[in-house]
């Protein structure tokens, strides 16, 4: 007669084992999809290239987000403001993406982008205050002027807005108050 | 090589165990259905060192405890009812749980690390040890002593005696 | 000690294990019973609540915390018989602990975690509940440690772990006993369980001295576990909570409750799993004395709480207080005088003492008093606070009742399972108060 | 180290919070209010406040971080009535702070009390603690008959179930205000430029509302009338809101 | 490690696959919601994304003109202010007037114009606009040709401004005199008596702000009187606005009032003596001595009857209240009395409300600071004035329709059933019109008689402007515009007006050539504008009519008012007579005097189908949700009666059940019936809810004003023994001896 822990703990290590290949696989499910299939990087309607636009042609970013440096919100340009440009460049127009823009000018109908930053409702953040602090929009969105198609590149997280707030001494920047209310 | 001795009654146990250790045996093992003062005094253990464990646990619990109240407080600086934000009369209360928690888990600790538990080796072992019988258990005993404290067992009055192979 | 004669040693092992071992059906019936019921009164209601919030219970404006938070200081108040009891008797070395202590620490872990349920039940979004554990969560932000409820995570989450180890290692040697005793997957679990276990004398020694320390610790713990519960009501300035008595007060509740809780469970344990053998009159009696003075010490309590309100003599304490005494709920508090007060003092006849059910009706009076208490704390205060444009009232919903009655459900179900995985009174423990057998006696 | 150990200093004294040039503090004249609730309705249009249903105010289940209390004095013929507006008196020292075990309530640099909505798990134990009881918990998620919810003020969230909500002195049009002086230049807020939706529709003028650390604000000259007095000042709370009593002729 | 068999590798790799699928999947399920980033096509160019603005207009939820701000996000309403610059509201609004959100945003809004087949049902059908103007144009168009034009009848609520002149106008170019207006709040007893006293109809403006004493006569001018927000920012400066100098107020009501609760004084006399009371202090005034004008002697001998103690005997407050309340009103600076309410709504009101003009008169107060001061008739622009005609015009128009003469009703902004007696019998004379029309947002009483509902736009989306009344004192016009686009298929009730013209041609299209409301009233401002303005002003008219816009407002504050009021005393003198007011019903029969009162809520029953407003607690009880009868302690102790008892409430004209509530300022022997709820159709809110008492009020008259006497109705109460829960805020209403209002104030 003898006892072991171990002898009792044998059987047990096939399961354990599958359990554990499961729990892995999970974490790999879960980063795959982060990587490959998550909503970062959406599929526009249009195939706007914002390298295009900021890098080759040089449009600085406040020339189509017009409301970032005055209201809360930067806005997308409206459609009449990409006709307004696109009307006038006749080496692209008959490109079919811009034959899109025009389809839906003509129809007078707004391009359902895809939002790529969104916040929860209980954030509210402003974007002309941070424009007057001097912080340039790479800061929180990446090198935009080097994407094709708008990746996001941040969190959004509260920390990741708190760390900027502590790092940068804002007075009272980490007062709950300053975003949720 | 280990012996096992299997006794009905607790006088004969002793005094088999007793008699073993004065003979020289040292890998004694003594196996009881319920707990023995007397078998501990035999086996030299007096005060056990599992209450080191425990003042340890509990003066960590209580550095930690204060510790992390303060340190977290001073995270994210929320003042709250014109309290201080490091103030001693509610932060004891938690560092006294937290004294409590890590107390008893050191204990715990302590518990595994002197009883040598979960016995991961196998160990000779009798079922009735474990019911009415008490078991002596002689282990390493050298090849030539094993009869002799075989004879020692049987003398005293054992009811049953096993050998049984250690895996080393 | 023993009232039908010494058993053996090996008889001790089988009576025991054989209640953990042999299953009849009437156990499956009755597990059965107690689950449906738990699902159908507990979980379903507060299924139904996390969808349209916590307003499918009772509570309003006037009266914010309700029925969910007095059926959880119930509960933790019945947590504070075993654990603490068996931690006291076992220092003080009271033989006749032994053979109820076992369900006695039970009965603590399972309504700890009942009580941890009515938390869940009670808040608002449970789904972000971990916020107030202090671990790191996405926000970076750390609970308040200085909000009373924060002492009572840390407490409670130390009450449950103690408690829980303080049971395990007491029952080490007695997994040892079943593993002994099974064969197959079973014999295996416990072998795990027990952690191989042999009751060797080094194995002995250390498992005492920890059990020592064990108790050595829980003690003030269980002590400070329903102080700080007490807190969360004595540290707001509500009148009939604001009350430094308020920490002894619920401290003494506890026991009286979870001691009377005792009693009610070993007429079960001996009634069901046929443990006359080792429950026997002296437990009866010992409880019953306890009973006895907890009911006076409590009792003193609350006349001290009445005369310090009458003393102090603010409107809001009379106001609060006459509302306890006159108004819609007084039915309630003259019940729970007259079931905590005055019923228990029937137990000074030593005949009622020593008499299997009436011992269990008072007992069961005693906690159904004990249960009125705690609502009458949360639901009679709040309604009457300091502006009287905001009195109000508040009556359970539905919704509560259920949830209440399936909480004992869960206690049960829990119970049930318990005796079945665990010795229900500890064998060595029980040997160790048997006369040691001699050879030539 | 020497700035640590300054800083531990400091923030082992009671009261201690990194200050800000406010101090948000309204006076409510009861000589002047009527009791006419436009600052009831005032709030809810500003605050997203619910719309309960009859059902739900039978229970007490109605959310009004403003209220009208009413008490009556004598007997009649004799008799008069007394109106006091009751609302989050942002306590200095408030009990409903310490409560919260997750932050959700705080007090802020202004001298405010915070609440913040998506951190509240919904203990209640602040409404408990609160003496005035102004703080009123969302016991469902409400919803607005369409198009009503077109009304929600954007600037303010709405609150979902489980969550405790109470007046904010309405803490957008602070951070508006706050805004508009970043953008001029102005360390701080003119006196009057902050006003809260209650005291912007009083129609008697009784609301004053402004920061008592700027002595020329008129609301600190308002505290300093005799008449001046807090709510249950023996609670030792210490609120925000000073009431000048109603003067008997 | 021991070899792995296949079977188990199977095992490996298959958890494996569930593991990672499990994670995309958990991936998927944790991802936020898509939202979408919609661009506007052409961006408005006032347009800033999170930032509100504000546009000023005029509020329409009563008739007192106030001016409000509303804050505009992203082109919806969210938040209704007072305009700062309006003299009116002076930058404050009641809540009432904030709650006007929910007119325009009231999910029960009437969305397309509709056609009814069966009166009274809810059932309707959708017609589109062109439909329904084509066939009541032609309707209208034959009558007019046929020569039956005087069949044709237009009932509207209190309309001001252009509107009202576009109605007349319409009317007339019909050749139909029988435009008319109905509002139950008009106070036309208070008209005709100020036309007795002070020689013109146009209300004057009650200068409560620079009062020192303020005597008012039922006028609950906090809560319903005339402009409560006005009088509201006036009476806190009358209170402490003023370095030490504090003014006093004494209500004189039979049931406590909102001003009767902020008053230093409340007087219960005997309901229907009001007017007696006055002449009683008028009486002391004169013979103190306190009144030394000319004319002594001719006041002297008309007050000669109403002394003290007959007074007192009459109205039940004692001679030492009359004689103090004598004295203090004549020794004040400014005093000032106002009536209204219950005062001017008994059988003898026009004469009640002299009595209390007569008090102003010896006071010498008019025209005077802290005084009476008139409003000019001559406003800018000039607009057409007509008044609602009272209880009278709605008799006649009744009998009109009983007797067939009505082919055409076309009803706008007004609710006669509701707000009339049931032994009126509008309801059942609507029966009797061929063709009813109603131009409205909601589906009320009225509403649902009609064959053709048109739906209008609110006031927050239409164009409009309006002279309040009563004025400041100065001459002043405020401009209404839309501030946000019509949110559904609706038009302003001009436009409606201005199509129907052009659908029935003849002459109206071109007396009437205009596109839309705004374009009329932009023209008649324009004409007006280079009429009496453009010279000596370099200003040319787009740019003041931008600048009026942008401020909601024009007014001249430094302009005399309507110039001197009639200073003499002897019309006044003439016109004083008995003001008892009788009732109906026996005292024997019918113990209680039947006490409406109008709520600061719903005023009229119009704000019942607004949520904000159903579920603000009254004033004065705290109740939400309902009707409630108050009565005194001591009566209801007397009858066995407690709060939520069911009461049945009879009066000669009808009952009601209503569950009863204590009320303790109240006179026994009066039961207060809040008007407002009671409503058989006005949307969710406010259907099926309380009980209206102006339907068992009996029909009684001012017989000089014409005016409804709403509070000369006695009733019995029996107790049904039912009971019914009165959902109610309060919880106690004593401070219990606790310091909640103020130190040393609180008597328990």
């Amino acid at each position: 007669m003898s006892i072991s822990v171990l002898d009792a703990l044998q059987p047990a290590k096939k399961p354990a084992l599958i359990v554990l290949v499961l729990v892995f696989g999970l974490f790999v499910g879960a980063w795959v999809h982060g990587k490959y299939f998550s909503d970062r990087s959406p599929i526009q309607p249009i195939d706007f290239s914002h390298r295009i636009h900021v890098t080759d042609n040089e449009i600085p970013c406040q020339h189509c987000h017009i409301y970032a440096e005055r209201t809360p919100v930067a806005g997308v340009p409206s459609v009449s403001k990409c006709m307004g440009c696109h009307n006038s460049v006749p080496s692209v127009r008959e490109s079919p993406e811009i034959l899109k823009l025009a389809t839906y000018w003509e129809n007078r109908e707004p391009i359902p982008w895809i939002k790529v930053y969104d916040l929860p409702d209980y954030v509210h953040f402003t974007h002309k205050r941070h424009i007057k602090a001097g912080l340039a929009c790479q800061e929180c969105h990446g090198p935009v002027e080097t994407m094709d198609r708008i990746t996001r590149v941040a969190t959004m997280k509260m920390p990741w807005c708190v760390d900027c707030h502590t790092e940068r001494e804002v007075e009272h920047g980490r007062d709950c108050w300053t975003c949720h209310k | 090589m280990a012996i096992l001795g299997s006794f009905a009654f607790e006088e004969d146990f002793l005094d088999a165990a007793r008699k073993l250790k004065s003979s020289g045996f040292d890998k004694l093992s003594l196996l009881s259905p319920l707990p023995l003062e007397e078998a501990q005094e035999l086996m030299g253990l007096e005060k056990s060192p599992v209450r080191h464990f425990s003042l340890a646990g509990a003066i960590f619990g209580a550095i930690a405890g204060f510790a992390m109240a303060v340190a977290t407080s001073l995270v994210f600086i929320l003042p709250t009812g014109g309290r201080a934000i490091i103030t001693i009369p509610p932060f004891l209360i938690i560092t006294y749980e937290m004294t409590i928690l890590f107390g008893v888990l050191f204990t715990l600790l302590g518990f595994h690390f002197v009883s040598g538990l979960p016995a991961w080796r196998d160990r000779p072992y009798l079922i009735s040890a474990g019911i009415d019988r008490f078991v002596v258990i002689v282990e390493g005993a050298a090849a030539d002593q094993v009869a002799r404290a075989e004879a020692i067992i049987r003398d005293a009055g054992a009811d049953e005696v096993r050998h049984v192979e250690e895996d080393q | 000690m023993f009232d039908h004669g010494q058993p053996s040693y090996a008889e001790v092992n089988k009576d025991i294990l054989s209640t953990m071992l042999e299953t009849g059906p009437k156990y499956w019936m009755l597990l059965g019973m107690t689950m449906s019921v738990a699902g159908i009164c507990f979980f379903m209601p507060w299924i139904y609540q996390l969808f349209v919030g916590v307003g499918a219970a009772g509570m309003n404006h006037n009266a914010v915390w309700g029925s969910y938070l007095s059926n959880f200081i119930f509960w933790i108040g019945l947590s504070h018989s075993g654990t603490l009891l068996s931690a006291v008797l076992h220092i003080t070395n009271s033989p006749w602990r032994k053979s109820i202590y076992r369900s006695a620490e039970a009965m603590t872990l399972f309504s700890l975690m009942t009580a941890a349920l009515f938390v869940m039940v009670h808040v608002g979004r449970v789904w972000f509940v971990h916020w107030s554990f202090p671990i790191p969560n996405e926000m970076g932000l750390w609970p308040n440690f200085r909000s009373p409820l924060m002492f009572d995570v840390m407490a409670i989450t130390t009450y449950l772990t103690a408690s829980s180890i303080f049971i395990y290692m007491g029952s080490v040697p007695d997994f040892a006993a079943v593993r002994d005793a099974s064969t197959g997957l079973r014999r295996r679990l416990y072998t795990i369980f027990s952690f191989g276990w042999r009751g060797t004398a080094r194995e002995w020694h250390t498992l005492g001295w920890a059990y020592t320390f064990f108790a050595v610790f829980v003690i003030p713990l269980a002590v400070s576990v329903h102080s700080i519960v007490s807190w969360d009501f004595a540290l707001s300035a509500v009148p009939g909570f604001h009350h430094t008595i308020f920490a002894p007060y619920f401290v003494c509740g506890a026991i009286y409750s979870g001691t009377a809780g005792i009693v009610t469970v070993m007429y079960c344990l001996r009634k069901f799993l046929g443990f006359e053998r080792y429950i026997g009159q002296v437990h009866l009696d010992s409880l019953g004395k306890l009973l006895i003075t907890l009911s006076l010490i409590w009792s003193y309590i609350n006349i001290l709480e009445l005369f310090t309100t009458w003393f102090g003599g603010t409107s809001y304490e009379l106001e609060a207080l006459s509302f306890r005494l006159t108004g819609f709920y007084a039915p309630l508090y003259w019940e729970m005088l007259i079931f905590c007060a005055f019923v228990p003092l029937l137990m000074l006849f030593k005949k009622i003492r020593l008499s299997w059910n009436k011992m269990l009706l008072i007992s069961v009076l005693i906690n159904i008093g004990m249960l009125t208490e705690r609502f009458i704390i949360v639901a009679t205060s709040q309604p009457r606070k300091f502006l009287p444009g905001a009195f109000g009232f508040y009556v359970p919903s539905w919704i509560e009742i259920s949830i209440s009655v399936g909480s004992f459900a869960i206690f049960v179900t829990l119970f049930l399972i318990f005796i079945k995985w665990v010795p229900a009174i500890s064998i060595y423990e029980v040997k160790e108060t048997l006369k040691p057998l001699r050879r030539n006696v | 180290m020497s700035t640590f150990v300054e800083k531990l200093r400091q923030y082992s004294k009671p009261g201690y919070y990194d200050e800000f040039d406010y101090h948000w503090t309204m006076t409510i004249d009861l000589d002047r209010c009527t009791g006419c609730e436009a600052c009831v309705v005032a709030c809810q249009a500003e605050n997203n406040l619910p719309i309960v249903g009859e059902e739900r105010f039978a229970q007490s289940r109605e959310i009004k971080w403003i209220r009208i209390e009413r008490y009556w004095e004598g007997e009649y013929p004799n008799i008069k009535m007394g109106f006091i507006p009751m609302l989050c008196q942002h306590c200095d020292d408030a009990p409903c702070e310490t409560a919260c075990p997750v932050y959700a309530t705080y007090h802020n640099q202004d001298g405010l009390n915070t609440q913040i909505y998506n951190r509240c798990i919904g203990t209640r134990t602040c409404a408990v603690y609160c003496p005035y009881e102004v703080r009123y918990f969302n016991w469902f998620t409400y919803t607005w008959d369409e198009p009503l919810e077109q009304q929600l003020n954007p600037d303010v969230s709405v609150r979902e179930k489980g969550v405790m909500e109470k007046c904010t002195f309405c803490i957008q049009r602070i951070r508006i205000a706050k805004d508009n002086a970043k953008d001029d230049d102005r360390r701080r807020v003119r006196d009057g430029e902050v006003v809260p939706a209650c005291v912007q529709s009083c129609p008697t003028e009784a609301m004053l509302f402004g920061n008592s650390k700027d002595p020329e604000a008129k609301v600190s000259k308002m505290m300093k009338n005799t008449r001046g007095y807090t709510v249950l000042k023996d609670l030792n709370t210490t609120p925000s809101i000073v009431y000048l009593k109603k003067v008997h002729a | 490690m021991s070899k792995i068999s296949r079977r188990d590798l199977l095992q490996y790799i298959g958890a494996g696959g569930i593991g990672v699928a499990g994670g995309v999947l958990y991936g998927e399920g944790v991802q936020r919601k898509v939202e979408l980033l919609i661009p506007q096509v052409i961006p408005p160019e006032d347009y800033s994304p999170g930032v509100a603005t504000w546009y000023n207009t005029v509020c329409n939820q009563c008739s007192a003109g106030c001016g409000i701000s509303v804050r505009i996000r992203e082109g919806k309403a969210k938040k209704i202010e007072g305009n700062p610059v309006h003299p009116v509201s002076r930058g404050r609004l009641c809540a009432r007037g904030q709650a006007g959100l929910n007119v325009l945003y009231n999910p029960d809004r009437i969305r397309t114009p509709l056609q009814r087949a069966d009166r009274g049902s809810e059932n309707t059908a959708e017609i589109s606009w062109d439909d329904a103007l084509t066939t009541i144009g032609s309707r209208i168009g034959r009558l007019k040709i046929e020569g039956n034009a005087g069949r044709i009848r237009l009932l509207t609520g209190r309309t001001r401004g252009h509107l009202d002149e576009l109605f007349a106008q319409f009317m007339n170019l019909l050749g139909s005199e029988h435009y008319q207006q109905y509002d139950f709040t008009y106070p036309s007893a208070l008209a005709a008596a100020n036309k007795t006293s002070f020689g013109t109809d146009v209300l004057p403006y009650y200068d409560i702000e620079n009062a020192d004493f303020l005597l008012s006569f039922g006028a609950d001018y906090l809560g319903t009187w005339l402009s409560p927000v006005h009088y509201s920012r006036a009476y806190g400066n009358l209170r402490q606005g003023r370095q030490g100098q504090r003014g006093k107020t004494v209500q004189v009501e039979p049931r406590m009032s909102l001003s009767g609760a902020a008053a230093d004084e409340w007087i219960a006399a005997r309901p229907g003596t009001e007017g007696l009371l006055a002449l009683g202090i008028a009486h002391v005034l004169v013979s103190s001595g306190s009144y030394t004008g000319n004319d002594r002697d001719e006041w002297s001998s008309a007050l000669q009857a109403y002394s003290p103690s007959m007074v007192s005997a009459e109205t039940e407050v004692s001679e030492d209240t009359i004689v103090r309340i004598a004295e203090e009103f004549g020794a004040s600076t400014a005093s000032l009395a106002i009536a209204g309410g219950a005062t001017a709504a008994g059988t003898n009101a026009v004469a009640s409300i002299v009595a209390v003009n007569a008090l102003n008169h010896l006071a010498g107060n008019l025209g005077k600071p802290g005084g009476v001061i008139l409003n000019s008739a001559q406003t800018f622009p000039a607009a057409a004035g007509s008044s609602p005609a009272g209880l009278q015009g709605a008799l006649d128009l009744v009998a009109a329709m009983q007797a067939g003469d009505v082919e055409v009703l076309l009803v706008h902004d007004t609710n006669p059933v509701f707000s009339l007696p049931d032994n009126v019998g509008f309801r059942q004379a609507m029966e009797n019109v061929p063709l009813i029309i109603a131009l409205s947002s909601f589906h009320d009483e009225t509403t649902v008689m009609a064959d053709f509902i048109l739906p209008t736009n609110t006031y927050l989306e239409s164009w409009g402007d309006d002279v309040p009344d009563p004025g400041v004192g100065f001459p002043v016009t405020s401009l209404s515009q839309p501030v946000v686009a019509p949110l559904y298929d609706t038009l302003p009730v001009g436009d409606i007006i201005l199509s129907l013209a052009r659908q029935i041609g003849g002459e109206l299209p071109i007396h009437m050539p205009w596109a839309s409301m705004e374009e009329f009233i932009k023209d008649r401002w324009r004409e007006e504008f280079d009429e009496r303005m453009s010279e000596g002003q370099d200003q040319n008219f787009e740019a003041f009519w931008q600048a009026v816009l942008e401020a909601g407002v024009w007014g001249q504050p430094g302009a005399a008012a309507g110039g001197q009021p009639e200073s003499s005393s002897s019309p006044t003198i003439a016109a004083i007579a008995d003001p008892v007011s009788k009732f109906a019903g026996d005292e024997t029969d019918y113990p209680f005097v039947l006490h409406p009162y109008l709520t600061a809520t719903f005023l009229d029953g119009r704000g019942a189908n607004l949520p904000w407003l159903q579920e603000l607690p009254d004033p004065m009880t705290s109740v939400v949700y309902g009707s409630w009868a108050e009565l005194n302690p001591v009566t209801a102790d007397e009858l066995g009666i407690e709060e939520g008892d069911v009461l049945e409430i009879e009066s000669p004209a009808g009952s009601i059940r209503v569950p009863a509530f204590i009320f303790p300022a109240i006179r026994p022997g009066v039961v207060a019936v809040p008007i407002g709820q009671g409503h058989t159709s006005y949307g969710r809110y406010a259907s099926d809810r309380g009980v209206n008492p102006i339907h068992i009020v009996a029909t009684l008259m001012d017989k000089q004003s014409g005016d409804l006497a709403w509070a000369a109705t006695r009733v019995k109460i029996t107790n049904t023994g039912e009971r019914l829960r009165i959902v109610k805020t309060d919880g106690v209403t004593r401070t219990l001896g606790r310091q909640i209002l103020g130190p040393g104030n609180d008597h328990g």
